[in-house]
């Protein structure tokens, strides 16, 4: 997968596009180094990092102990220090025991400290659910993040943005969050080989344009969305328009608006819990935005809000599955069951 | 600090001798048997087997009285059997059953039965400690001379939980026993690769607390260590740490082949030290007869093949159900006024209805 | 202010009556403690404990080392056990240190275990800021536990409330967040004496009616709304109904759509920041509950969004004061700068 | 284990010890003016003061090189001013003025000077504990022989991030030395009744770090380990535990009276061996005159009124520049499309602007 072409474009999977931003970014910069449980010998719960260390070392690909809060703030001090730390968490769920250092310590560097220091690191871990990992390894912590003034979030929905935005974090000068996802990691695509290539932060993408309504997600919910677009042209000839947030803080309100001027109807979707989570200010923006737009009430569509259970059959019940999304955009459109 | 001893378990009656082997017998079986249904997508998620820590657990759950409480991580199959739990219900909480022990709602990571004082299967590192601290502060206020058993890897000591809970320990004198599972790695990472102090026992003094290393593979070590530390923490209320070496054949989960963080040698020389084989020796150094050891393998093998026919017979939770557990009964009425606008379907929530359809 | 008549009410501050609800527990119930940094021989970093432990002893009223993880754990466990812990943090932005025992423990257990072990805990902590506490203590993460199913939430912004709702929460079998709030602790009102006295979880209050249009709060900000209220009737004739949403999970959205039905104008104020925060759910529920009742967007009003800064007049202009609640009622109502 | 021994400073120059006499004055009555202006209203939020610990502070701060770091808690006027950040800045800082070391978005608590290797003034207990281990990684990172030194209470030894700091400080070989003020209380809580292990440099044994208690009181005490510890830590790539016991006059912050959980008694029993004295003793056996002595206290008087003076003329931070600093230049591109709906008038949050208005 190592590129040596750097021109054009190569198929090749999520975690081959992160490997592959890695990689460049390592080569391109001295002070970038990846930090984690198990990155280096073990190459990664997933794999992201496999090779990495052979190539960079054990400096550069430092194996961590279990101790989240311990390394998420190792690499706040070294950000601090000039030094571009990537900071892997095995997974979302475990950001939880290193809260502190995110939100009251990376986040509040630069306000705090008057702008006298700032903090360039970038916190990378997947957020996701359906592999019956049940409650304490099922969740998406998405909208806490973005909430939080300071950070910067991204959430990329397939290879090439994975690529672009994970360098475009590693380049920012502020904390960032890529929140990758488990059920991506395998998804291919065409990726960019251009090492300059990055993805902006704050642009949403629409990578499927439509008349009727708009989906807004993010993260494995714009690969369900998309399939539910498709899925619902060929069998109900209904145009869905797909808005990709791609970052979640900034968020892109305006590409958001651009489309529900269009469509004047609108289903959020998101991986997590929709209470307070991520499609609700989705859903506020639109509301206030959009107010003369609308032709029918935004719809939200998430996880059922439980703890996830283990047994398949109920996973999947809980879960933003694209039956429940479809039935969101008719019913929407007014073509659910009971319509005319 | 040095803990006062209680009379040892080590010349155990032969029948006792016996009974456990059967249950180390039929923990692995059981492992064995898992991993096979999970290669047959019977089972899903997350799946930690110990083989190769028979001894520990079996000889943890020895010293375990009756009343005494548990705690245990993720890697917790043989705990649950050595305490009592049915391997039926085991089996049924892996294929996400009904009659599984947490109805199939937790899955391999989190079995439980309060009835037998076993309070989870946890899946966050470390994250059981300060609940099992809990267990003992309420053990304490409730004027109960019982203790906890606490099991954590060698991976969890770096983690702060496990410095704030050692110290809430000691500082109130709670009865618990944190049993370090030394199985050498966590996940690829080998314990010295992430502990500064290897001698992971030794971290009890920063405690002021008893710590001290056994041979987690011999049962007879294990018993009398692990009941001698309860005693201890029954009658005179002072926690300790029980760091038990042993190690894991399998991956880390049956998603991992483990062999990129060690050799195959290596495997295969600890295989030589078996824990089973070793007790095995014991049981025929007594005079038990090779037919009768074949027979607890036989014995062990139905048990596991009727737990899993059980397990394939109990119902798959119902759909309407997905909330059930989730808050008290009475909830729902707290709940009732959040529905208009719902996000999420919540007029399909409903906590309080049984486990039916 | 300990009571022996136990009828009527009697006038005391937010914090006397907290007092007043741990005491009567207490004595009603043996299995109730309570547990925190403080809250002994200092007598509660707020005074809220002052005296407790004289009555109850220190098996009752412990002081904790700094370790809130550890002892937000051990409350969980104790409860699992059957007693009923009242856990105090200092305050909210100490919880980002125990948030794992939060969310991914306390939160999970009724439902991963199938119902089979319960965790009757309480964990009462103030939010808030305006004391020039600077970013890293004047937080309000209420939406991320309110989003946290298997938790329940309650932001009681009055004396009577402050008691009634910590005494539903020690009696619910449930874990129980009660979020307290700094700048109401000195604020007094009539408290019911009865010991029996409960407010129930899940049932907002509409502490002022009115007509035009509605406020929607919570904790500090529903004291905001009501002066506001006052001063908009008195200033410039403007009816203001209140909504006080006292529980934000359950989440009474039927007392809220009924006032909005009413009234058709809402502003939702948090003292938080808005994006991603309680506003935005209130928001996004109203709008959907509420489409056809909507005569103009719904506004939000909370904390500017940067870590709030220590100098005084920085602090003021970035909290949602009463002069910009004021300006969004009047925006919503087509009264603001620039209309007739 | 044991450190090796640098040459020590206890053999000061007459005129070195002088100058950190005046600094020790300076810092006590700066926080004496820093307690009357917080009760006259020009300072608010939190203060912690210090007065009681300056022969630590200002030895700890003797011993930093130059190019050595520096991150501590909340309770650090008395550093910053010993690291050099000047008396004006400071004052500034607590009135939240613009010529505040953190330009009036930090107050008392966020104190910092990167020109200075101060990287903060940080308000979570053991929240800069991991910070201060990063800081060392990037130090060994970049080659550099530098140090950093991490000031923490001796209740912030209770909390998760100190295992974790420490275990991988002593893992990873980092130039970190950690210095536990030990004051006698976190807030109210007596060490005894916080910690397990009360003899707190006991603790870096569970990572195999040295650990070491000194009278913080005494002057040349307090340089000669400090000095002797971040000579390990630069040259030998060696973290360590320095703990220094002295005492806190005032209250836990200008809050709190300070009276609830010790007597009046203790504190005047302290204050017989109060750091200070002990340094003009030693200055007048050394033959300085106590005019002399009195022309420091005066000069400190001077000092000071002259940054309250110069807070005082400093102007407040423009309401318009709420959000400076928050982000990086260029930042306010990223942001330009989350203007419509906003919620919070995202219009007016710009970070890329100057301060002024
Ligand atoms: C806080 C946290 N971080 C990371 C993980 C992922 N994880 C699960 S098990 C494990 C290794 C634990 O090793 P050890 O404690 O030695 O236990 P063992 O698996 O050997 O039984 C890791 C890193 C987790 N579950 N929780
Ligand atoms: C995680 C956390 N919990 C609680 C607090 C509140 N708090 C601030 S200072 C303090 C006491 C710290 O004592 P110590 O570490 O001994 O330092 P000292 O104040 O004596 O300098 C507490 C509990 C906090 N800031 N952070
Ligand atoms: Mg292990
Ligand atoms: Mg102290």
């Amino acid at each position: 997968m190592a590129a040596t072409d750097t021109t054009g474009t190569q198929v090749m999977n999520y975690r081959e596009a992160l490997r592959l931003a890695l990689r460049e970014e390592m080569e391109r910069d001295e002070r970038v180094f990846l930090m984690g449980e198990e990155v280096g010998v073990f190459e990664g719960a997933y794999k992201v990092s496999a090779g990495l260390m052979d190539q960079f070392g054990e400096d550069r690909v430092r194996d961590t102990p279990i101790s989240e809060e311990g390394f998420v703030g190792a690499g706040v001090g070294a950000a601090m220090l000039g030094e571009r730390p990537v900071v892997e968490i095995m997974t979302l769920n475990f950001l939880l025991v290193a809260m502190d250092q995110v939100i009251n310590h990376a986040a509040k560097i630069g306000a705090m400290f008057g702008g006298e220091v700032r903090c360039p690191m970038v916190i990378r871990t997947p957020n996701g659910a359906g592999n019956q990992l049940t409650a304490q390894h099922s969740q998406s912590f998405d909208g806490w993040f973005a909430g939080t003034p300071g950070l910067k979030v991204v959430t990329p929905a397939n290879p090439a943005d994975a690529k672009g935005l994970l360098k475009a974090a590693i380049r920012d000068e502020d904390p960032v969050l890529v929140i990758e996802n488990l059920p991506i990691y395998k998804e291919k695509g065409e990726v960019p080989l251009d090492p300059d290539f990055v993805t902006p932060i704050g642009l949403a993408a629409v990578p499927r344009e439509g008349t009727d309504i708009t989906i807004v997600s993010h993260s494995f919910a714009t690969v369900r969305a998309l399939r539910v677009a498709d899925k619902l042209a060929e069998e109900r000839d209904v145009s869905v328009e797909v808005v990709d947030l791609r970052s979640l803080r900034p968020l892109d309100v305006e590409t958001i608006a651009q489309s529900v001027a269009k469509t004047n109807r609108v289903v959020c979707v998101e991986e997590g819990w929709p209470s307070y989570g991520v499609t609700a200010e989705i859903a506020a923006r639109i509301g206030k935005a959009c107010f003369d737009d609308l032709d029918a009430p935004v719809e939200r569509v998430g996880m059922a809000e439980v703890p996830l259970p283990y047994a398949k059959g109920l996973e999947l019940a809980a879960m933003p599955n694209e039956d429940r999304i479809a039935a969101a955009v008719l019913a929407t459109l007014g073509m659910g069951p009971g319509a005319a | 600090m040095a803990a006062t001893a209680t009379p040892t378990s080590s010349a155990l009656d032969p029948a006792v001798r016996r009974d456990l082997y059967e249950t180390m017998v039929l923990s692995r079986v059981f492992e064995t048997e898992a991993e096979r249904q999970y290669k047959a997508a019977r089972i899903g998620g997350y799946c930690h087997l110990s083989s190769g820590q028979e001894a520990m657990t079996v000889g943890a759950m020895h010293a375990l009285a009756e009343d005494d409480l548990l705690v245990t991580g993720y890697r917790s199959h043989g705990f649950a059997l050595a305490r009592g739990v049915s391997p039926e219900a085991v089996m049924a909480e892996l294929f996400g059953r009904v009659d599984g022990c947490a109805h199939g709602r937790g899955g391999s990571m989190h079995l439980l039965d309060p009835s037998r004082g076993y309070y989870g299967g946890w899946g966050i590192v470390a994250g059981q400690l300060p609940i099992a601290t809990g267990l003992a502060l309420a053990l304490r206020r409730q004027g109960k001379d019982q203790a906890v058993l606490c099991e954590l890897g060698d991976g969890a000591v770096n983690m702060g939980a496990w410095h704030e809970s050692l110290n809430l320990a000691a500082l109130w004198d709670l009865p618990v026993v944190f049993l370090v599972v030394n199985n050498r790695y966590g996940m690829g990472t080998a314990v010295e690769r992430a502990s500064a102090e290897p001698d992971l026992y030794k971290r009890a003094a920063a405690y002021r607390m008893h710590g001290e290393r056994v041979d987690g593979d011999d049962l007879d070590t294990m018993i009398e260590a692990a009941d001698r530390l309860l005693g201890v923490a029954r009658t005179e209320h002072r926690p300790a740490v029980l760091e038990a070496v042993t190690y894991r054949y399998r991956g880390h989960s049956v998603a991992d082949a483990g062999l990129a963080y060690r050799t195959k040698d290596e495997i295969a020389e600890h295989r030589e030290r078996d824990p089973i084989s070793l007790e095995a020796k014991k049981l025929r150094d007594a005079g038990v007869s090779q037919e009768e050891l074949e027979a607890i393998d036989t014995a062990a093998d139905d048990r596991v093949a009727a737990a899993v026919q059980a397990a394939l017979d109990s119902d798959e939770p119902s759909t309407d159900r997905l909330a059930y557990g989730m808050h008290a009964l009475g909830s729902d009425e707290q709940f009732a006024r959040m529905r208009p606008g719902s996000a999420f379907g919540e007029e399909a929530l409903t906590f309080d209805a049984g486990l039916g359809a």
